[in-house]
This record gives C-alpha cells, structure tokens and sequence, in this order.
C-alpha cells in the first residue's frame, strides 16, 4: 500500500466527510450524552447505507474487498463530526478475527450480518486495567465461557462479543453470543460507546483459534482497531484545530482577533504540528496492515494521535474562553470523546510499553 | 500561633459537631435547591456559633478577627464538605465592597447581617459576552434617568445569579471616553422589574452560571458605589480582592493522597501502579509543584502575620494548580482504563476524577484565564510590555467592533 | 522506484570505497582546517564520480537526474559522515540562486564547476546584529557609486564566511520607502578589499559562523541579481529552498538507536533502565514522532515522484525534531549520571549526547527560530493574522531604533 | 526555623549577593570551562574571607553554628553567579558526616580546615549510575578501601572523600585521604566542578559510621547536598529569568521590544512560576533539617529546582536568539551549569523515586 491516497480513496475521503457531516446533529449528540446505552441510529443508518460497515470485509461475506486505509479514512470523517455509534471500529475488529476462524459455518452466520452492518459485535479482551493480560482470568470450559470483562466498547448493544480467555491453559479468541442479563451497561463521560461490563457464567461460546498464534491474532485484532481508532482521534484533533482556527479569527477582544496573540496563534500551530505528525502515522500504520512492522506502525499512530486528540481538546476549549465550556458549544463533546478514545484499544502507557518491547526485545 | 491553632481546634470541634447534618455525606446525591437549602440552614448556624465574617468588623455583625483566623476555618470547614459553595462569591467580593464602599451604613449592616447568615445572596455582573478577558470593554449601558439610571444590557457568566437577591455591577456611563473610563459601578437589586436570569449549562452538565439581561432596570443614584467614570478602580478592587481568597494547591479537584489511594489499586503492565516510573514521576512533580504552593501560601500567612504585605506570587497559585489538575485527572482516567469510565455527574469535583476532569477547563478560565494570569505576572510583576492594543485611548463609541 | 533503489546502491557502493580516505573515522581528531582540506579532496572524488549537482542542469555541469535521486544520495552520504558539510550552505542555496539570477552565464557556470568540486565556496550574507529573525530589518547599505555600488555595514551568523571565496548579499539600496521594499541582492567577492571576517565562537566551543564587515566595498552593477529594490523576493527564494534541503528526524542529533544502545548499558534505581517507565516513555514518544515525521518526508518524496507539488507541513520537520533532540539529549546525560560527566569538543553532533545537547539551542535558532516557524505556520498555513507590526509601511528610515 | 528570613538572614543575602557579583569574572569563568580541573580561586577566596565555609559547622571547630537556611542563602548567591568552585557544597556534605563520627580526633583534624575552608573534601557515594547504591562493590577490609567512584565532584581537588561503601557486609561511611594517583581527573562540559574518577586500592581509610545509621546518615547527607544544590539550582534559574527578562525589555524585532510578544513575555512568566515554586521549596526543606519530613521536603525542593533551572537555560537562551549561543554571551555557563547541578546529588529520576518511596511506602 503506498502512503499517497488514490483516485477512489480521495473520492471516499471527501464523501464520507461531506455524509459524516451531513448526518451530525450536534443537539442530538449532546442528548446522546445523558442517555445510557444509546448510540446516533441517523449515523449508524448512514454508515450502512454507505456501505463503510462492508469497506474491509471480503467479498465472498458481503464485503468490498478494501483495506484499512479506505477504513481509517472513514473513521477520520467520524471522528471529525464524533459520531455516535462505535459499530465501524468493533465489528471490524471481531471481522478480523472471525476470519481466522477454521468454522465456515461460523463465518457464514455473522460475517455478512457484520458487513450488512445489520449486527453488532464487541472485542472483549481487557481485564482490569490490561487491555490484553498475559493470562487472562476468563475460562472457557466445556461447560461453557466463565469471567468478567469491565468497560466492553458496544458492550451494550452487541449479539456477538470475540472474548480474550484461557482455554485448557492456553490463551484463546472464543466468540460468544451475549444475553442481556451478561451485561451490565455502564452510565459514562461519553454515553454513545456502549460501554457495558460483560459477565459470563458458563456461557456458549465457541473456540475461534487457541495457543500462540492466538496471542499473535489478539494482538493484530488490538493494532487494527487502534489504527482504526487513531484515524478517528486524528479527525477529531483535525476538526478541533479548525474550529480553534476560526474562532480565532473572528473573536476580537482588545481590539484585535485574539488569533493575533502569539499566546493563541502558536498555541493552533503547534496542533497542526501534532494533527500532521498523527495523520502521517495514521497513514503510515494503515499501508503496513500485514507487514512484520505492523505493530511498530500501529503503536507509533496510536500514541501520536491520542496525544494530539487530548491536547486539541484542552486547547480549543482554551482558546475558546467561556464559552467553550458550556454544553451548547458542544466542544466537550470533543473533549469526551478524546478522553474515551484514548482509553479503548489500550492506554498511552500500554502502547508505550509495547513499541519499546517491539524496538528492544526488553519487556516492562 | 498557639492562639491560632487553638482557635483551628475549637473551629475543627464544632464543624465535627454539626458534620452529620451539614457535611459531605449529608449532601451526597441532593439536587441543587435542597443542597442550597441545607447551605442556607448551615450558614444560620455558622453565624451563631460565631463563624461567620470572622475577619470583618464587629459593628458589621463580624467576629473582628484576623485573616490567618478565617484562612484557618476555610482550611477546617473545606475538609468537612460543607455547603459554603453558594456564598462564597457573595462574602467574597460584593459584601466586602459594599461594606467599604455602600453609602447608607444601616442599610448596608442590613444586608451584611442576612448575607452572613446565607438568608441572602449577593452576585458579581462583571463578564459580557462581547468582554470575556477583556473586561474593560463592556457594553451593558446605564443612562442618566430623573434622579437616576436606567440600566440596560447583558451580563454573562454570572455564578448562582438565579438564586441572587443582589449583585455588584459596571456598566458603561459614557461611550465617547477611552473604554477604561467611561464605567461606573452599582449595586443592582436582581429581583426588580427588568431583570432576567437565564441559567446556562456547562460541559460537567451542572448550571450554576447564568446569562442576565437588563432591560431599563431602574436604578436610584443611591445605588452608585463609585464616582461616574470611576466604575473601572472599584472593579479592580473587587478583583484584587478575589486572588487573596482560600487558594488550593489541588487546583480545587481531588487531593493527591487521593491519586496515591486509587494508584495502590491499579495495575500498569500486570504490574502495581506505583512501581512504574510513569506514575512516580506523576506523583513525585505533583508533589513538589504543590508543596511548593503551599509554602508561598504560608510564607504569605506569616507575613501577614508579621504585619507585612506578601509578595505577587500569591497569584501563581491558580494558573499552576488548575492546569496540574487537569493532567492528573487525565492521568486518573487513564490509569484505570476500561474500569473508569463510569460517570456520576453529581459526584464531588474534589473526590472523583471524572469530574475533576470535566470541570477543570471552567477552572482554567474562571477568574483570569490562564493567559490573562501570564499576562498579569508578565507586566505587574516582571515589567516586561503589555501587548499591542489597538483599542487602547480610542473612545470605546469608536473601537470597530 | 527500482531505478531509483539502483541509482541508491550504486551510491552506496561507491561512498563505501571511499569511506576510508574521507569517511567518519578518517576524519576522528582532525582540526577543522585539515577536515575542510579532506573535505575540498572529497568533493573533488565526488565530482569525479558524478555525485556532484545530481538534480542541476547538465549545462551547469550538473548531472540532470532528480530531486529523489538527490535526497536518495544525500541519504547513504550522511550515513558515512563525509565531510560535505562546509559546502552545505555554498551548494544549498547561493549557487543555485547564481544559476537562476546570474547575468553571464559562462561566468557563473565557471563558479559553478568550481563549487561543485570544492575549490570555491559561497556564503549566504542575510543576518545582521539589529536584524535577527527580521531579515527586512537589516541596515547593511549599498549607495550607487560611479557605474556601480559601494556596500558598508555589518554581516552576522554567516556560516563559514572565513573559508569562503564569494557571497551572496541582500542590502539595503533605499531607506526612503517601507523596510521590505528598499532592499537589493547582489553577490560580493569575500577577498575585495574592505570585507573583514571575523569568526564567532559558540557556546560549544566551535567557530564556524562569522561576523563579516564590509567598509566601502566596490560592487559592478554587474554583481546585481535583482532589480534594484527588488532583493527581498530573492531572498525569500533562497529561504524557500533552505526549507527542501535534507530534513532529519533526529534534528541533526544522535538516531534514536544510539539513545537505546545507551540506555541497555544503564540502570536507573538499580533496574535496567530500559525497563523504566519513564525512559520507555521517551523512546517512545519520540520513535512515534520520528516515525511521523519520515512518513511526512516519504509522502513528500512521493508526491514529487508523481509530479504534485509536497504539502507545506514539511515546514514542521526542524521545529519539532530539534526541539525534541534537546529534551533527548539532556534525559540521556540525565541517565548517565556521574558516568556521563565528559566531554570531547571535538566528538560529532551526531553521536554524542553532550555535543547534541550543547549545540541544540543553536538549532532551534539558525535557519528560523522556533517562534518564526510557529508564526509561519499560523500565518501562511493557518491563515491565523500577523503579529501586530508597528514598523509595518512605516519608511526604514523613520523607523525608532 | 521560619519560612520568613530574619534580619540577619536577609543581610547575608544581599551581602552574599553583593560579594558572589562582585567577583564574578565572566572573562576567568568561561577560560574555566576549557582548563582540566581548575576552579575558580577568585570566588573560593571570597568566599572563605566572607566565613562562608563556616557558616554551617559548629563553633567548636571553628564554625559559625548556623544552619542550613543561611548556607542556602549563600549557595543560591553563589548560583546566581555560576561560582566556579564546587567546594561550598561538598565541604559541608563531608563535614555534616564527619559530625556523626564517634572519632574526635579525626573531628578535631579536619573539621576546622573545612570551616576555613582551606582543605578540600569530597563526598563519593555514587556507583555506576546510582547516587547512593544500596549494596556498594567498594569494600573497606582490614586492607583497607578498595573500589572504583565515577564523576566525584570536587575529587580533582579534594584531600579528603567520604566514602559510601561495604565493610564487613554492612553500609557504611568511610573517611579517606587522596593521593594524586587515585584520582583520574575529567574533562567535562562544566570543567569548575572537579569531576574526577576516583580508584581506591587497598587504600587507607577510618570507618566514619555503620550500618543503617550510616545509610540514614547517607540518605541525609545527600539531602542536605542536595537542599545546598538546590538553592543554588534556584540562583541559577532567578538570574536567567531576569537576564532573560532585561534582554526582552530593550531587543527590539518588527519595531517593537520582543517582550511585547506573547511567545517571549508568557515564557518568561512560566519562568517566574518555576522559579517561585522551587525558592519556596527550597526555604521550606531547609528549614526542615533535623525533621522526619526532611527527605520529602529535600525531594521537593531538589524535584522543582532542577526543573526551573534546565527550564531556564533553555528558555533564557532560546529569548536571546543567535546572540544567546555565542561563547561570548556566556548564557552556556548557565545552560552547562544547569545540566551538571541536575546530576550532582542524584538526577530527577532518582529523586522521584526517594520522594515516592517516602510517600506511598512503595520502592521502584
């Protein structure tokens, strides 16, 4: 993959922009905000309609054959309008993982309901403060998936969650179908994820691949939905840098745009220089999907775009004085939305401690 | 000082007495009006027990005391949680300036007495929405009326306003003079006809600002509490006067024992929070940027003490707290990852995360934002240029909006 | 890009022939004079060899390949440490300013040959003490004189002027009209009679930049490369190309390798510092730096392959990169602690943390400080407005000193 | 002892002051930097002759039985005027331990001439990159003192070191006079401090204490160096706000000063808060000796100090543009200063670790 987008990826970058745009409702997001367990159906029935819930799916399961690139272009117009449904990021990351699966029939019956995006999944691998512990506690036996996993993305909504858990003593993906008494939906900062606590008791539960190379696919299955998620984040930074921009052109206070104080003016600089280092990342990581360097790429997008998503929100709300910080303003929504991002697929620190391991061999 | 921790003692016993009824656990879930309620009732009681206007003269219902003594009950009372929040910009800033600059004594001992006792509240009309930092440029306008005014504009940012029977304001006397010195200063009475009050909701999800407008509010010339023109001086004042009160080096969100508690319960990499360096870094610069606030505070105390007058670097105090606050909340969330995303929008600033966070951005632009507090530091203290200012000595009638 | 790879091997191929007469290790100790004799003998190879002016005309004595070839060249180059770097400037921009503005071009192509091979070299004359970041500032006159021009003032930051044979200059030929529009660019002959160098040491102890005087130095009309009053544009041009001349994530610093071979021999609390929190935090936030700012180069690099004209934030590369080298740099002679206390004036910038460290600040200076940068980028990219500039239209000559 | 100076607390100042000025000589400071193991004689005799060397030691050895406050005064004097000689800091860290010897005669050889400050003595308990090992390699045996000490400050000159080391299996502080062949002097970036490898074999040596009182009385001796340090660190970084400052106020750029320019006057303010904050640790750990929350106090003060004056450096430099890099300006006397102040004593890492050790019970 190369790092200049073609043709048709300008085509869907400016038309998932313009519908992104087009299908955001800033009072509806806002409502979103103080409804728990509820998601922006408008932009979810947008998603589909345009098909971006089938981009990276192959086409044998309803899918366009696309890649992560054409993905995390979309998901950059999402971040940029915060969109309200978290589905594009969690069943892609499931997606990815069904397909490693041996079971066809397994495939058949939740690839294209993914694709169609007429089906939501969830990717449960974090336990405690880990988004992907060494041994994790969660057991799947033949009497069925047995564990806790706190704070599932889509948690809420999802059939379907691709479960990290221990099988036999070895570390497997299993997929289990979720039963509204398996979960718990989390009152948040930022309502429109779906969080919600995941309790298995001897639940069903498939095996979907098991021992190292599980380890291996949990892994890629986190680096994708990370890169996923950095594109968004990178949106999101993008979008807030502008509307800095412009506030800071035609806010006066002594006498002149407050965009002429060096304080302001630097300050919407130094974003472009963050937004710019996350975006090449972003598209760096995508055009690696596959490669042995994927990880590295992946860790590399995910700490600069978290950075610069959680500084743009400090700092456009700064730029903005008082009223960026009412509800109305809706910059907050911005600012939930960096601090929740930044916190699925795994913490800086998290992916920090696996870029180094990746650069020197040494583990934390 | 052993008069002083003696009277910390006695100050600890008696919030300790009526804990139970007014304190943290008491309010945990109310909604605003009933909180407001108990801080009515707690106020009632503060001024019995003797509490209350502790460093404010006697003949105005205060207990005559010095500062270190009413620094000494906030620093008490805080730690209890009581519900003082709603008066504190009341006693702060509007009663301390009508005391000093309010005509009709009796009238003014009037309203003192019930402000202490929380029976009424007084706001501060500074802020506009054309003004933000720069207050000078307000355009609310008072125009001569019979014996006089009428009062007319909007207001903006006002804290507890809806619930406000009074509040202090400047409005523009005479547009065709440099903008500094066309203002005059008033007190209002928020209930008289023509006052509205709007509430707005901030990103936390609570309403204690609001919009006010003013539409040919009348207003008598008793109700000047500055010469006409002269409205800009008294509001300095009022401002001054809001740096020296309680200070916190937690930036008003949670202590950092607090960090340290919730650090002890998580894990970075299987591995226990406070053994990476990450975390021990966080702690270790928060540690050492706090302790150092709390040292120039007390520097500040005993200097006040010692009868001298502390040095600017009182100011410091909120531009770097608030902003440290602000990581540290960060860093909370992220610590505890996929187990911290649940949020309560009624849980204490000062005791969770969540809302520390959320809130924090209103701290860092409250009262002096942070670039308005560099600026100040930058010029008063360091005497380094103000910035260009086109609008300067042009008549404000004249400034291109 | 296959091409390309084989024209990279080869590159390889040949500088790794000579690596051991001109390359790293040969050069270990040696005073800057004996380096520079190397480094004339260097060019000399490398013009022999058809490495010389890969991306300039044929007719020039240039090689006629491209922009690619020339970066993929300069890359293998810098990885052998040649000593190409006294003709940086020389071949960067005067040159290839001569080639676009020189009148007669059979002398200019002379000049040319000659600083390709490492015979001559030419210096860029823009900086002066009043002038600093504000180039349209400078004093530096040249007053009409017969047919030709007399120059008289002061030159500051001229990189190597003591070793140089000729200069391009931008001076100031009317006082009368506003700053930008009074200035001309001419070359001057750095051994005319009436130009003085006189090196600058620098706070690494090195002295490699120069104050130039110039006391009434004859110029022929000829010597002109603007219209007269028309130098700013010129100037700018040369500024544009400094910006494309080969960029390093590293800031012109140690790879980030050398910081983590470094940190494996380290320990911090009596752990392996790689397995610290604080200095995996720093590996890698600056990995996911460095890695943003060579996809941003690449991308570039591509987009001219196919012929699109690179996006401006390769404007971002010196800002962030030098910047973070100077944190870098003082966190790994942090961690080496009391084994890192030495210090060798002569070891290489790029392999040294204490000469990283000691020479950064004049990196984040030359070629644009950072605040420049930052006002470029709001103002050209951003379209944030201008700094308040009260010499803006205002004739030089009437502007306070 | 008080956060406020009494009179005569704030005599020594401006006087130290005065006198720290007076015989700063920029012209000897920056030859310093390219001599080997020199320092500056100017400053040491003035410094001596002012009863500077005194001023921390009891009467009975010739002291003047002041305390830690009144050397802080002085040492952030003497960083104001980046003073060319080490020896105010480690003649005290040696003295404060040889006070805890039970042996009087070796207190009564070497007690005064550290007062008068006519002997010179270094304080040697790094190893490798520790300040303080907890289990040194150098051994003190009936042999005598064996073991190598990287970078000792003041070791090209002093006479006498004491030593952190092993005897008999247990910590302990050594006292050991050097002979020329033990020291390897270095040539650094900061040449005045006298950094020097210092190689025991089997050298002569008094036990001074052992233990964990002598690792208590390490842990306190390095605070207390560090407390000295850090007032200096906080000299240091005061007068390059204020040269910083100076220079903003008369440099002119687009016809007008450069402190009118938000970038410059907002990094000088920043300044001013570092500044402020370490001043009012330093005061504090200093009028906490002898206190069990004098490590903490120490912590914070070394923590914020170190920070203001790298801060500082960088930022006083950066104000004065190409001016600020030249030999000339002699701003690198600071910026080298900085970074050798930040290491003596034990870097930032190594003081958040002790801070937080002492805070949480928790060790790195």
């Amino acid at each position: 993959m190369s790092l200049l987008y073609d043709e048709s990826q300008q085509a869907i970058a400016s038309e998932s922009r313009r519908v992104a745009d087009a299908c955001a409702d800033k009072a509806r997001l806002l409502a979103l905000l103080e409804q728990t367990g509820d998601y922006d159906t408008a932009f979810w029935d947008s998603a589909r309609e345009q098909g971006w819930t089938a981009l990276a799916l192959p086409e044998a399961y309803g899918g366009l054959d696309l890649g992560l690139v054409d993905l995390g272009i979309v998901a950059q117009a999402s971040g940029a309008a915060t969109a309200g449904a978290p589905f594009l990021t969690t069943n892609y990351g499931a997606a990815q993982a069904l397909l490693r699966s041996d079971d066809e029939i397994l495939r058949q019956r939740w690839l294209p309901p993914l694709a169609s995006g007429e089906a939501f999944a969830a990717v449960a691998f974090a336990e405690g403060q880990s988004p992907l512990p060494d041994r994790p506690t969660t057991r799947l036996t033949t009497a069925g998936l047995t564990g806790e996993k706190p704070g599932v993305t889509a948690g809420a909504q999802a059939q379907i969650a691709v479960v990290w858990a221990l099988a036999e003593g070895e570390p497997a993906l299993v997929l289990a179908e979720l039963r509204d008494e398996q979960r718990t939906v989390i009152h948040g900062y930022d309502n429109s994820r779906g969080y919600a606590d995941l309790n298995f008791a001897a639940a069903p539960a498939s095996l979907i691949l098991k021992g190292d190379a599980a380890l291996d696919l949990a892994r890629d299955v986190l680096a994708r939905m990370a890169v996923v998620t950095a594109h968004e984040q990178t949106g999101g930074a993008e979008a807030l840098m502008f509307i800095a921009r412009d506030y800071a052109v035609t806010r006066k206070a002594f006498g002149q745009p407050i965009g002429a104080f060096q304080s302001v003016k630097h300050r919407i600089a130094e974003l472009y220089a963050l937004v710019e280092i996350a975006r090449a990342n972003c598209i760096h990581a995508a055009s690696r999907e596959g490669q042995p360097d994927f990880l590295k790429a992946a860790a590399a997008a995910r700490l600069s775009a978290t950075e610069a998503y959680d500084t743009a929100a400090r700092d456009c709300v700064q730029v903005h004085g008082g009223i960026g910080v009412t509800w109305e303003s809706g910059l907050h929504l911005h600012m939930r939305r960096a601090r929740s991002l930044a916190i699925e697929q795994g913490n800086t620190m998290w992916w920090e401690d696996l870029l180094v391991s990746q650069l020197t061999g040494v583990a934390a | 000082m052993t008069d002083l921790n003696a009277y910390r003692e006695n100050a600890r016993a008696w919030l300790a007495s009526v804990a139970d009824q007014f304190g943290r656990d008491a309010r945990r879930g109310l909604a605003v009006e009933d909180d407001l309620a108990l801080g009515r009732r707690y106020m009632a009681a503060r001024f019995d027990a003797g509490y209350a206007g502790i460093n404010w003269p006697v003949e105005m219902g205060g207990q005559g005391l010095g500062h270190l003594e009413k620094v000494g009950f906030d620093g008490e009372e805080m730690s209890f949680g009581m519900p003082s929040g709603y008066f504190g910009i009341s006693l702060g800033m509007p009663v301390p300036i009508l005391i000093r600059f309010g005509e009709d004594k009796a009238w003014v001992k009037e309203r003192v007495l019930a402000a202490l006792k929380g029976e009424e509240i007084w706001c501060q009309l500074f802020s506009e929405p054309a003004g933000g930092s720069d207050l000078a440029g307000l355009r609310t306008k008072a125009v001569p009326d019979g014996n006089g005014w009428s009062l007319t504009g909007q207001k903006l940012w006002t804290s507890w306003a809806q619930y406000c029977d009074y509040g202090v304001i400047v409005a523009r006397t005479d547009p065709t003079v440099p903008k500094h010195k066309g203002l005059t200063y008033f007190w209002v009475d928020m209930k008289a006809p023509g006052v509205e009050v709007r509430p707005i909701k901030l990103a936390g999800g609570d309403s204690h600002v609001n919009e006010v407008f003013f539409d040919d509010v009348k207003l008598t010339d008793a109700q000047r509490m500055s010469p006409v023109g002269g409205g800009f001086g008294v509001a300095m004042t009022t401002l001054m006067i809001e740096r020296y009160v309680a200070t916190d080096s937690g930036g008003f969100g949670p202590h950092l024992d607090l960090f340290i508690d919730m650090a002890r319960e998580i894990e970075v990499g299987g591995k226990a929070a406070l053994e990476d360096g990450r975390v021990r870094s966080a702690i270790a610069r928060n540690y050492a940027m706090r302790s150092g606030l709390e040292a120039i505070t007390r520097r500040a105390m005993l200097m006040m003490e010692a009868g001298m007058v502390p040095g600017p670097e009182g100011s410091l105090n909120k531009l770097v707290a608030v902003r440290s606050r602000q990581r540290l909340s960060e860093l909370a969330l992220d610590l505890q990852g996929n187990t911290g995303l649940a949020f309560d929008a009624h849980a204490f600033v000062k005791e969770d995360w969540a809302s520390s966070w959320l809130n924090a951005p209103t701290g860092r632009i409250a009262g002096g934002a942070d670039e308005m507090l560099l600026n100040t530091i930058a010029e008063k203290i360091l005497g380094l240029p103000q910035d260009h200012r086109p609008d300067k000595a042009v008549p404000f009638n004249q400034i291109p909006a």
